[in-house]
């Protein structure tokens, strides 16, 4: 089977379960266990080869860019690994089948306990470091999901984010430390990274990289201080325990460091760290765990004192040393699943795992007690159980290690561990089993069915044998895993026996047994010492910096994004000033070039005029109409600005555009308030006045600054102006430009115009049908307000002005091309045409009069615009390719007719529906509940009314 | 002498554009203003033309005869809206 | 000439025009209208992204005016690629909309649709600056008509600064629009390309305010700190298909930048000095502190999107920032990952708020009634925005610290993106364990998703997974991508015509 | 058919009128133009403009626009002159309220038009019924003699052209 | 161009530019707002009028050429200055002046402009004739 | 007279910005008519003012350069339907809540009224 299919058979199976749990709890266990069995064998099948040295290898392309490839091998580190992840998993599987509740949903279970697999699998076997990355990041995630398991759980919830927040953080300073590694040895592949030990120990960056990946490292081991993750994580079912948190997961950092070790290790800087880590974490661990009363939690911290006993040793950099890791790595691996597994039994059937509440199970669960004792014992390092052998290798590498300078320290500092850890492992078995049988527990204990205790079984078969018949058994994946963590093709000599002798370590390890025992002889003496003594506590510390960091985190985004539009716009024009005052400072520039313009009595009243208004508008804002009012006055001497430099289509456009803004404010400010309320204190317009002074400082030097300043190169408008009349067929370069050179720019503006008019009337139909249209609809009439709705004269100069404005607005039109105009300033006549009827004879009674819907309008604008570029498809030219020519007819003079008039009817049609259709919305805003459309435009009409000439009323003569 | 004219002309609209503002300012009614500002349109479109004969343009014609044609849409709108609060009704 | 590529910009506008028309009160009129107009869109933008995708450069010179006349579109990689996103991202967007029911809860959703789509298409096709200002102008202003689509106070306060703060943004424009006019006096985005390296050093002050200028117009629409301030609340508020197709318009703005100060005032160019990018990566990095940031601060699932939108921005710009083809190409895949990402995170945060009644708020509540199917599109989102594996986010990621790990302060870029990583996992798991694990026992108020939204949100997942198992050829197109932005000569040439190419200095 | 066609032939004709003024240039395509166009701007706005009235007497039409023309520049003299040399408590404003006879709008509209634009006097209101203006007069030391001469110099005329 | 036409250009030039002045002048000085009322309306008409005459016998002085469309801009002015006054007094009658000051109307109804009032001693007694008469 | 021009602009941009600062909306809308005031002119002046030379090419010989314009009338376009937008969306904020303010309030965790869509 090629790796990638062992890797991802897990993933690809993992959805397996989620629909097989439709079939039972059997079918979803089934499946689980067919699809790991599946990658299980088609890993052993490569076993023998690799048990003889060979390297099997896939390589696929997947990033090649990056570096990150699919690429896999399999060596002896891998085959151990990916055998227990696998084998381990299998037992699990079927562990974890009885082990759950009816109500927990078990397919769920297995589809997350697959894709942990799958990632597991895909670590150990990765040849790219990235891909392992992908993997190893995985493994947190489906991690996560397994701690939240139980997700009515708190502890479950709060333990599944500190195990990510803590793994996911080690996992991405590890993925820094494998970038820079990568780049160090000039490939993301392990086997090229390998061979570059030189390169990379004399890197200056190997330190960097050193610390980033051991961070990784010991966040997934759970080393000291990143330890306190572990016990928290025991919220999770225990299979979940059993697997991921003691056999598996947690190894994985053990794993990277054996695998990076034949290039990382051998540094003084890797002995201090990782052994003195390993070795704080490992005595640290057996302390607390012989105090914890919650079986899961002594264990937990034996699982955190185990692997910084593993970690110690690889960090010894020495090849024994290394060797006795992998060989303790896998003896832990039996006993701790065992244990989690009966631990996970005495739960289940116990209905606690309290060892305060515990006691006496011997007799009521035989098959438990013989495997919780026997692993227990292995763990404690007793004779012909694998835990000792391994920790009496360990013991002999330590005592020939020197530590903080002392030849000795280590070897006691170690035996004291030792004595920790066999005294927790008796405790286990003493207070769980012996002692007086009680009946007070939740449940009446008794064994389970064999579907529980089949797999501790199993494993503790192997804790036996291993332990009796270490080289028959392990001999061969020892020394093939030993030889791929040490790189090296010849093994140092050791020897997997159970008799070395009399040795030092044998004295240890006397010392720690017998020690160990006495030790839980005074446990009742001590623990309550312990219990009252001050200690930190993880949990109360990561609470509180989380917290800390989630509270500050709320300070800082509500305390920035207040929600202050003022704040918003003074930083968006800080920015800008800024910006642009370090963009020119930054550069230089050239002497002016340009000529001053003298100044005329229309430019000073022109400016005097502009300013004054400014001024005052600032002054009397709060007065909305009045400020209005001065808008329009600027509005106006910027129109005329236009005219007299020579830009009379914008003078036209401005003028329009003027009236018909100030028709849409006044009809809005119909329901606005009429004043600004006087609500900021004088520092607060200082502080905005100091904002936009300065702004506007900068704005008038940009502007001088061009003025001062020549064009570069030559404009393109040369090119207008000079074809404008031949190739464009008309004399007003700035319509040519419009409806010709850049009629794609109109053709966006009278999108954009659209848009706007349907935004209105969207939002109009919106406002009209919640609740503050029902508001609107019943507002109370203004008392105050005149009486007369459409005077007489008005409506009558509307009638006679209406005409004539369309013909404006026609004409206006029609000389577009060749003199100031164009469809848009003719739709803008047109529609002030409309709006004025409206104006003067009410809204109802001129829509009644329209026929025409303004949204069609609109879109025939649009229509006609778009086909009019169309149209030069039929030519073969692009969109929008304009044609014209010269006519005559009888009795005319010889007129032009320009496809470019065709698209600015598009433009005229569009903008007139556009302007219409918004204004009308503002005005339907208007309408309040029963009120009747009156059937006359004008209030008074004599030739309507007959009233008789009755008696003046002289009551009232003043 | 007509160019003289014209600049007394120019002069005497933008005087008097700059006494428009000065009552449009110093007013207490609105009333007052909009006519203010009504005014100043109606001076706007004579400065406008003054200025087109003195270039020879017919181009500020069209400008003023848009002022003109629209400008009093905007006077009437403010007198109406403060007449009735509703310019469209 | 391709006439294809004009279409985009055309066949839109002309079916809203239609719905305006004919459709305006027959929603399932213009529901069908408007999905068939996306699918075609689909259709030939995959059409022109093949065309484009061997590295041609197609020219439309609109009104068949002489470059750098006249306006030209401009069809390479990068535009093919934008086009592409924009034209599936839609796509997925019309059929959530149709099948949450959203596009019925106000007038005119689907010819909004429709303009939006086209606003966004013309500003990558776009071969000219003011061009660009005016889609700019369309693809804004559909988005405001979307962002209040459906009313409601908040969000119409939340559209009211939206609104306001893009005024200033375009006005801004204007501004920098005024002045690079006014030094260069072309309008042509290649022409400005050959004129800006030809500039003498010596007077270099002007064009640099009107390069930073516009930097900080592109800001906004990318919403880099200090100009991202619209955001939070606008994603927050707007419909839920709208905040998702918001999704590419932030992008608008990272393209803006590639195209223009890369390709116009690139980190090359002797009159710009690189300013740019020294100032561009800060802006960056703090970007996307702030917001994941505001992602572990979130208080409710709308700003937590938004947030995490802010995030995924910096990390883009940061690459952008690094202005070299590896950190464009890593920018680009983090793009197209991002704006499915984010699409997806807010359509589930839709399907949760509809599946709690409306309540928005980080706060226990009943279980959904398809908590399962929800969670675990909430995870995918989750997993895309933080960027953890196996989803693209993470590849981006690493193409992301990758290209960085050459440049001056890679530290500080490593440092941010994989802090900011964290933080925003930290952020999600908060909120997700909150959402889907903290239920209480009470029954759920919500309302089912329908599963044409349903299939429209698992399209964009499987869009996620197939960026991620194609990655190889992902990263090989945008590299060619990156290179053809980076070849000015190349791009001018291939846009202008030879007589109007300038060989030395004026 | 005619009066479908034309059903206003005084807009037309000056419609058509207005567009010569436009163009600023009398051709006959223009004319022929300004003429359709005349005809068709009518036809499209006729619904904004019911029960328009028919006018008689081009002769006493044109009269009437001369008078108005002297009145309006000697209301220019007048009013200049009292703006100049007038102190403002010496001006006599005032009020005065002048009945009408004329019952067509259009009439009404174009003699309150009348009266603002001639001397001192500006069209302030309507009475709801239509029978009578409010004037305000700027110098009016005698409203009767105001109110005899509107009557007697514009209502007069207006209502032989329009009733 | 010949020297009456100039003179002719000149004074109209000059009448212009001091009516226009007075008007705006007018509008200042004056004390009233319904007095200031007259100013502009009035003045500035001859104001721009003038202007406009001169602008027409200066394009056919210069051009050779006759030029009326500036009696579009007299038209405009003339067709909407009063209805502006108008407005304005409305506006005045309405908001400023105390309507006990204003004259009756010397009918049975008020002036259009001013809202319903109580005290209108003669409308009670006639609403159902005049309600008779309508119907 | 190129510096009155451009003090004009420095004090419309100020105007602008001051108004725009202001906490209700249409103090803001006012402020944003300001802006584009001062930004239409400037781009305007993009081209450099000249007197008397539109370009129409049957009235002058030497036009004044159309590109700015035609730039220009755009914008104008354009801001004319964003004020509209805006202030139909003002309008509709303070019909549907208590006040015309501009401000938002922030993400505070208290409930909203009337929950989302
Ligand atoms: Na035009
Ligand atoms: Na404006």
């Amino acid at each position: 089977m090629p790796l990638i299919l062992i890797a991802l058979l897990p993933f690809l199976g993992a959805f397996l379960p989620a629909v097989m749990i439709r079939g039972g709890r059997n079918a979803a266990a089934l499946s689980a266990g067919s699809v790991t069995m599946a990658a299980f064998v088609g890993l052993m099948l490569h076993a023998p080869a690799v048990l003889r040295g060979e390297v099997i290898t896939f390589r696929l392309d997947w990033m090649p860019v990056l570096g990150l490839n699919a690429n896999f091998f399999l060596d002896g580190l891998g085959l151990l690994f990916a055998g227990l992840i696998l084998g381990i998993g299998l037992l699990i599987i079927l562990y974890a089948r009885f082990y759950l509740d009816r109500a927990d949903p078990m397919g769920a279970f297995y589809t997350y306990l697959l894709l942990f697999q799958g990632a597991m699998v895909g670590i150990v076997l990765s040849d790219n470091v990235l891909l392992m990355l992908v993997f190893w990041e995985l493994t947190s995630l489906s991690s996560f999901l397994l701690i939240g398991y139980w997700k009515h759980l708190p502890e479950g919830r709060q333990g599944a984010r500190m195990a990510l927040v803590v793994t996911g953080m080690g996992g991405l300073a590890l993925i820094g430390g494998m970038l820079i590694l990568g780049q160090i040895a000039g490939s993301y592949d392990l086997t090229v990274i390998l061979t570059q030990k030189a390169v990379i120990q004399a890197h200056p960056l190997y330190i960097p990289a050193l610390l980033l990946i051991l961070l990784g490292c010991f966040t997934k081991s759970a080393q000291f201080p990143f330890h306190f993750w572990l016990p928290h994580a025991m919220a999770a079912p225990t299979p979940v325990s059993a697997y991921l948190h003691s056999a598996t997961m947690v190894k994985a950092g053990l794993f990277l460091m054996a695998r990076l070790w034949p290039v990382m290790a051998g540094t003084d800087a890797w002995f201090m760290i990782v052994a003195t880590t390993g070795l704080i974490t490992m005595v640290l661990g057996a302390l607390i765990a012989l105090f914890k009363d919650d079986l899961k939690a002594l264990l937990a911290f034996s699982t955190i004192s185990h692997l910084g006993l593993v970690t110690m040793l690889l960090g010894f950099g020495t090849e024994i040393a290394a060797v006795v890791a992998i060989f303790h790595i896998i003896n832990h691996a039996t006993f701790k699943a065992a244990l989690f597994m009966t631990a996970g039994i005495i739960d289940h059937e116990a209905g606690t795992r309290d060892i305060k509440r515990l006691g006496g199970l011997r007799r009521a669960m035989p098959i438990t007690f013989v495997i919780g004792t026997l692993a227990a014992l292995s763990m404690a390092g007793v004779p012909f159980l694998n835990g000792f052998l391994s920790k009496e290798m360990m013991l002999e590498e330590v005592t020939k290690t020197t530590w903080a300078g002392s030849p000795v320290t280590l070897s006691i500092v170690v035996t004291v561990a030792a004595l920790l850890s066999a005294a927790y492992s008796f405790r286990f078995v003493v207070h769980v089993f012996f002692g007086p049988e009680r009946h007070d527990y939740p449940h009446h204990p008794h064994d389970p069915g064999p579907g529980l205790w089949l797999s501790p079984a199993f494993l503790v078969v192997l804790v036996v044998a291993i332990g009796i018949l270490p080289a028959a058994i392990t001999g061969g994946i020892v020394a093939s895993a030993g030889q791929a963590v040490i790189g090296a093709a010849e093994l140092p000599y050791y020897s997997l026996k159970i008799w070395h002798g009399f040795t030092m370590a044998l004295l240890m390890s006397v010392v720690a047994v017998v020690g160990g025992a006495a030790l839980l002889a005074l446990h009742g003496w001590i623990a309550p010492l312990w219990q009252r003594a001050p200690r930190p506590e993880a949990k109360v510390i990561f609470d509180a910096v989380m917290g800390a960091c989630v509270a500050g985190a709320r300070r800082v985004t509500t305390g920035l994004t207040n929600g202050s539009m003022t704040r918003y716009g003074a930083v968006f024009a800080l920015t800008a000033l800024i910006a642009g005052l370090a963009a020119w400072l930054s550069g230089t520039s050239a002497p002016p070039v340009r000529d001053m313009r003298a100044i005329t009595p229309v430019d000073a009243i022109g400016w005097i005029l502009l300013v004054v208004a400014t001024l005052a508008a600032l002054r009397l804002h709060h007065n909305r109409l009045v400020a209005l009012v001065l808008v329009s006055i600027v509005g106006l001497v910027v129109a005329v600005t236009f005219v007299v430099y020579s830009a009379p289509d914008l003078a036209l456009t401005q003028a329009l555009v003027e009236v018909v803004t100030v028709l849409l404010l006044l009809l809005a400010l119909d329901f606005l308030p009429r004043e600004t309320p006087r609500e900021d204190p004088m520092p607060v317009h200082l502080r905005d006045g100091a904002i936009a002074v300065t702004v506007g400082i900068a704005a008038a030097l940009l502007t001088y600054a061009i003025q001062v300043s020549d064009f570069a190169f030559e404009s393109i408008s040369a090119y207008h102006l000079e074809n404008s009349k031949t190739l464009g067929g008309g004399y007003n370069v700035v319509n040519v430009i419009l409806v010709d050179f850049r009629a794609f720019d109109t053709y966006g503006e009278i999108i954009v115009l659209g848009i706007a008019a349907l935004v209105i009337y969207a939002m109009t139909e919106s406002i009209l049908q919640s609740r503050a249209g029902r508001r609107l609809v019943d507002r109370p009439v203004k008392l105050d307000a005149a009486a007369e709705l459409h005077p007489l004269m008005m409506v009558v100069a509307t009638r006679v002005m209406m005409p004539i404005m369309l013909m404006v607005g026609i004409y206006i039109f029609l000389r577009g091309h060749n003199a100031p105009g164009g469809g848009f300033i003719a739709g803008l006549v047109i529609s002030i045409a409309f709006l004025m009827q409206y104006m003067a004879s009410g809204f109802e009674w001129a829509a009644a009069r329209q026929r025409v819907p303004y949204h069609g309008l609109i879109g025939a604008g649009i229509i006609i615009a778009t086909l009019t570029g169309v149209g030069s498809w039929l030519v073969e030219r692009p969109f929008m390719t304009t044609n014209f020519g010269y006519f005559n007819l009888p009795f005319i003079e010889e007129f032009e007719l320009a496809t470019a008039a065709l698209f600015d009817l598009g433009v005229l049609l569009c903008v007139f529906g556009a302007v219409m259709l918004a204004l009308e919305s503002f005005a339907r805003l208007a309408h309040r509940r029963g009120e009747r459309a009156s059937p006359n435009a004008m209030d008074v009409d004599p030739s309507r009314d007959i009233v008789p000439d009755l008696a003046p009323n002289l009551a009232k003569e003043t | 002498m007509i160019a003289m004219a014209l600049t007394f002309a120019i002069g005497c609209f933008a005087l008097g554009l700059a006494l428009n503002l000065w009552r449009l300012l110093s007013s207490p009614t609105l009333g007052d203003r909009i006519l203010a500002l009504d005014t100043m349109a109606i001076n706007m479109i004579a400065l406008v033309v003054l200025l087109g004969i003195a270039t020879g343009l017919e181009a500020f014609f069209e400008v003023s005869l848009v002022i003109a044609m629209v400008g009093f849409v905007s006077t009437i709108a403010y007198a109406r809206f403060y007449l009735r609060g509703n310019i469209i009704e | 000439m391709n006439h294809w590529m004009i279409l985009p910009l055309v066949v839109p506008p002309v079916v809203a025009a239609i719905i305006m028309l004919a459709a305006r009160h027959l929603l399932s009129l213009a529901r069908i209208l408007s999905v068939g107009t996306v699918v075609l869109m689909v259709a030939l933008s995959a059409g022109l992204f093949w065309f484009a995708a061997d590295g041609t450069v197609s020219v439309y010179r609109m009104s068949n005016w002489p470059v750098p006349f006249g306006i030209v579109l401009v069809l390479d990689r990068l535009s093919a690629l934008m086009l592409l996103l924009t034209m599936i991202l839609s796509l997925a967007i019309v059929l959530y909309a149709i099948g949450s029911d959203w596009d019925a809860k106000g007038k005119h959703f689907h010819a909004l649709l429709m303009f939006q789509i086209m606003g966004i298409a013309g500003a990558f096709l776009t071969g000219d600056i003011f061009n660009l200002f005016v889609f700019f102008e369309v693809l804004l202003i559909a988005s405001y008509g979307m962002m209040v689509h459906g009313g409601g106070e908040r969000r119409l306060r939340a559209g009211v600064q939206y609104v306001t703060y893009n005024l200033l943004g375009s006005t801004l424009f204007l501004f920098a629009l005024g002045t690079i006019y006014a030094v260069t006096g072309t309008l042509n985005m290649a022409d400005l390309a050959q004129k800006v390296a030809l500039m003498a050093p010596e007077d270099s002050a002007l064009i640099r305010v009107a390069a930073v200028l516009l930097l900080l117009v592109f800001a906004v629409k990318a919403s880099i700190v200090p100009l991202h301030f619209w955001l939070p609340a606008t994603y927050a508020e707007a419909p839920a298909p709208v905040a998702a197709l918001f999704a590419i318009m932030t992008k608008v703005g990272a393209y803006a930048i590639l195209r223009v100060y890369v390709f116009i005032f690139g980190p090359d160019v002797a009159v710009m000095g690189g300013i740019v990018g020294q100032w561009l990566l800060p802006a960056a990095l703090i970007t996307l502190a702030i917001g994941m940031v505001g992602v572990l601060g979130a208080r409710s699932l709308g700003h937590l999107a938004a947030y995490a939108a802010i995030g995924s921005m910096g990390t883009l710009l940061i690459a952008v920032a690094l202005f070299t083809p590896a950190g464009t190409a890593a920018a680009l895949y983090y793009m197209v990952h991002s704006t499915l990402a984010g699409a997806v995170l807010f359509l589930v945060a839709d399907m949760i708020r509809q599946g709690r009644a409306g309540e928005d708020r980080l706060i226990p509540g009943p279980a959904l009634a398809q908590n399962g199917l929800i969670a675990t599109l909430f995870l995918v989102a989750a997993i895309g925005m933080a960027g953890l594996p196996p989803l693209s986010g993470f590849l981006g990621k690493l193409l992301v610290l990758d290209a960085a790990r050459t440049v001056d302060g890679a530290a500080w870029v490593w440092g941010a993106v994989l802090v900011g990583s964290l933080v925003a996992v930290v952020g999600f798991a908060r909120g997700g364990s909150v959402l889907f694990w903290n239920t209480t026992d009470a029954p759920s108020q919500g309302e089912p998703v329908s599963s044409l939204a349903l299939t429209a949100t698992f399209g964009l997942v499987g869009l996620l997974v197939m960026l991620t198992v194609f990655a190889g050829p992902a990263t090989a197109f945008l590299d060619a991508t990156a290179a053809q932005l980076f070849d000015r000569a190349g791009m001018v040439a291939a846009t202008l015509p030879p007589e109007a190419i300038l060989e030395a200095a004026p | 058919m005619i009066n479908r066609i034309l059903p206003h032939p005084g807009l037309t004709l000056l419609l058509t009128l207005v567009w010569q003024l436009l163009v600023n240039k009398i051709t006959p395509g223009n004319i022929l133009l300004g003429f359709g166009l005349g005809i068709v701007i009518p036809l499209l706005t006729s619904a904004w403009w019911p029960d328009r009235p028919r006018l008689r007497h081009p002769v006493k039409i044109a009269a009437y626009i001369l008078l108005v023309i002297w009145d309006v520049i000697r209301a220019n003299f007048i009013v200049a002159w009292l703006i100049l040399f007038y102190r403002n408590t010496s001006l006599q404003s005032r009020f005065i309220t002048v009945p009408i006879d004329l019952r067509t709008p259009e009439a009404i509209t174009v003699l309150a038009g009348t009266i603002t634009m001639t001397p001192g006097t500006v069209t302030s209101d309507l009475s709801s019924c239509g029978r009578s203006l409010l004037i305000h007069c700027l110098h009016a030391p005698d409203p009767d003699a105001v109110v005899a001469e509107i009557k007697q110099r514009y209502e007069r005329r207006l209502k032989e052209i329009f009733e | 161009m010949p020297l009456y036409l100039e003179i002719a250009i000149t004074a109209l030039l000059v009448i212009a530019g001091v009516f226009g002045l007075v008007g705006s002048f007018g509008l200042l000085k004056l004390a009233d707002p319904m007095a200031r009322l007259h100013a502009p309306t009035k003045a500035t008409t001859l104001g721009v009028g003038g202007v406009l005459l001169a602008s027409m016998l200066h394009a056919w002085a210069a051009e050779g050429q006759v030029s009326f469309h500036e009696l579009m801009v007299t038209l405009f002015l003339f067709a909407t200055a009063p209805v502006t006054a108008n407005y304005l007094a409305k506006l005045h009658v309405h908001r400023v002046i105390d309507r006990k000051t204003l004259p009756l109307t010397g009918t049975v109804t008020d002036w259009a402009t001013l809202p319903e009032k109580v005290d209108t001693a003669a409308s009670p007694a006639h609403e159902p004739a005049l309600q008779a008469l309508r119907d | 007279m190129e510096a009155l021009y451009s003090s004009a602009i420095g004090i419309l941009t100020a105007a602008g910005i001051y108004l725009v600062l202001r906490r209700r909306t249409f103090p803001v809308i006012l402020g944003l008519t300001f802006l584009t005031y001062a930004v239409n002119l400037f781009l305007f002046a993009s081209g450099r003012l000249v007197r008397n030379m539109p370009p129409l090419l049957d009235e002058t010989t030497t036009p004044t350069d159309p590109l700015p314009q035609a730039l220009v009338l755009t914008a104008i376009v354009i801001s004319f339907g964003m004020t509209a937008v805006i202030v139909m969306l003002a309008l509709g904020s303070w019909l549907s809540g208590k006040d015309d303010r501009i401000d938002q309030p922030a993400d505070d965790g208290q409930p909203r009224e009337g929950g989302q869509s």
